[in-house]
């Protein structure tokens, strides 16, 4: 299924790209991770929290088509 | 009233104080978070801030309600600004108003250290020699569940 | 730099604020107190303040220096305003800037406790039916020796 | 000798004025406090502060020609 994954910060600075589509096999965040972090090179992956469709999840989070995957880097607003 | 947001434009002090100025206030407590040249024997030129802004704001407004929880008589405004910052810049402005002083520094500082724990937003430190962007200040936790712990704030 | 007034203009929260911001402050903590309409079930038309002002500068200026003792790299202003103040408006305004955020909330409510203390400053509440210099606020104590005691401030 | 004796808040509107100037017998605090609760019929002065040359002082304090002495109701400001 298709998914959108938002990435910021460093990530978005290895990806090259603040967005992309990936087609999934597999259904968890834990599944999409290890996608991206294959295919981009993507580092320092298990200190980022994840967020599906705007709100906080976890690697056993199941995807559905459509949704929208951000992976973030630990926060350092303020 | 839209009482969080983030922003690219200067953060006006008086404008944010002035939005929870009400009759049934005494107290209004302002935080202001500015860009610092120097951070231990580091340099900054300037700050860059990214958000992931949909989400950001509803953090933001999430703050709020847990403040109105913890503090019913507060009143909250948050706004952060994003893009490239200054030294001296104003990165935050956090305003509260209450009926008595306790609860406004309370309730600040409340905001403060949720803003730094869950609301997505990064800063990136340009150096004369070099850029970093920035993780986690409040220590190097790794989040094993994907999701930021609710701690309980130590005053 | 003359960092500690009285006033009987308005106070422009913007002004005290940039007046501590500078390259080495990353935080900057604003304390505002303004005239509060309702206190229990009375509600205030006005205020009146009075002031024994050479007293009250030298005090306000003798807590910046106390600050500077306990919170080295702190910067403070201090406003207090004087005569007639009308529901809304800004009494006193209060701005440290530090480093680091800890300090700057520490000192501020350090200095607005002191305020309520040792600083020669009255005010005078209007009612529809009446009027009333008020006393101190931190409780009827009697000032045995002629003078405040100085206590630790409780967080 | 002669003080000058500045007067706040409710003891001003007690005494009509905020500065009288005073020809004391004695020479502390205490002896001025006397008679101006006596001559002016001040309220609460017991839980008055006393400053001296805008300085803090106290019942035992003694003055001298020339002396401002100020007598101040608890404080409410901020």
């Amino acid at each position: 299924m298709k998914i959108k994954v938002l990435l910021f910060a460093h990530l978005q600075e290895e990806a090259g790209k603040g967005e992309v589509e990936l087609e999934l096999q597999g259904d968890t965040v834990k599944e999409l991770m290890a996608v991206m972090e294959k295919e981009y090179r993507l580092t320092r992956l298990p200190q980022a929290m994840i967020a599906v469709n705007e709100e906080f999840a976890d690697e056993e989070t199941v995807l559905k088509e459509g949704d929208s995957v951000a992976i973030l880097p630990p926060v350092s607003g303020g | 009233m839209n009482s969080c947001s983030i922003t690219r434009e200067p953060i006006k002090v008086e404008e944010i104080a002035s939005r929870v100025t009400r009759p049934e206030a005494g107290a209004v407590a302002l935080f202001i978070g500015t860009v610092r040249e120097l951070t231990g024997d580091k340099r900054t030129l300037y700050l860059e801030y990214q958000a992931y802004e949909a989400m950001a704001v509803k953090k933001l407004e999430q703050i709020r309600t847990e403040i109105g929880e913890r503090w019913p008589d507060a009143q909250v405004v948050i706004v952060h600004r994003i893009g490239r910052l200054e030294i001296t810049d104003i990165a935050v402005a956090i305003a509260v108003s209450t009926p008595h002083r306790d609860s406004a520094y309370e309730a600040n500082r409340y905001a403060i250290e949720r803003i730094k724990e869950i609301v997505p937003i990064w800063k990136k430190e340009h150096w004369e020699d070099g850029e970093e962007w920035i993780g986690n200040q409040k220590g190097t936790q790794e989040y094993k569940t994907g999701k930021p712990e609710v701690t309980e704030i130590e005053n």
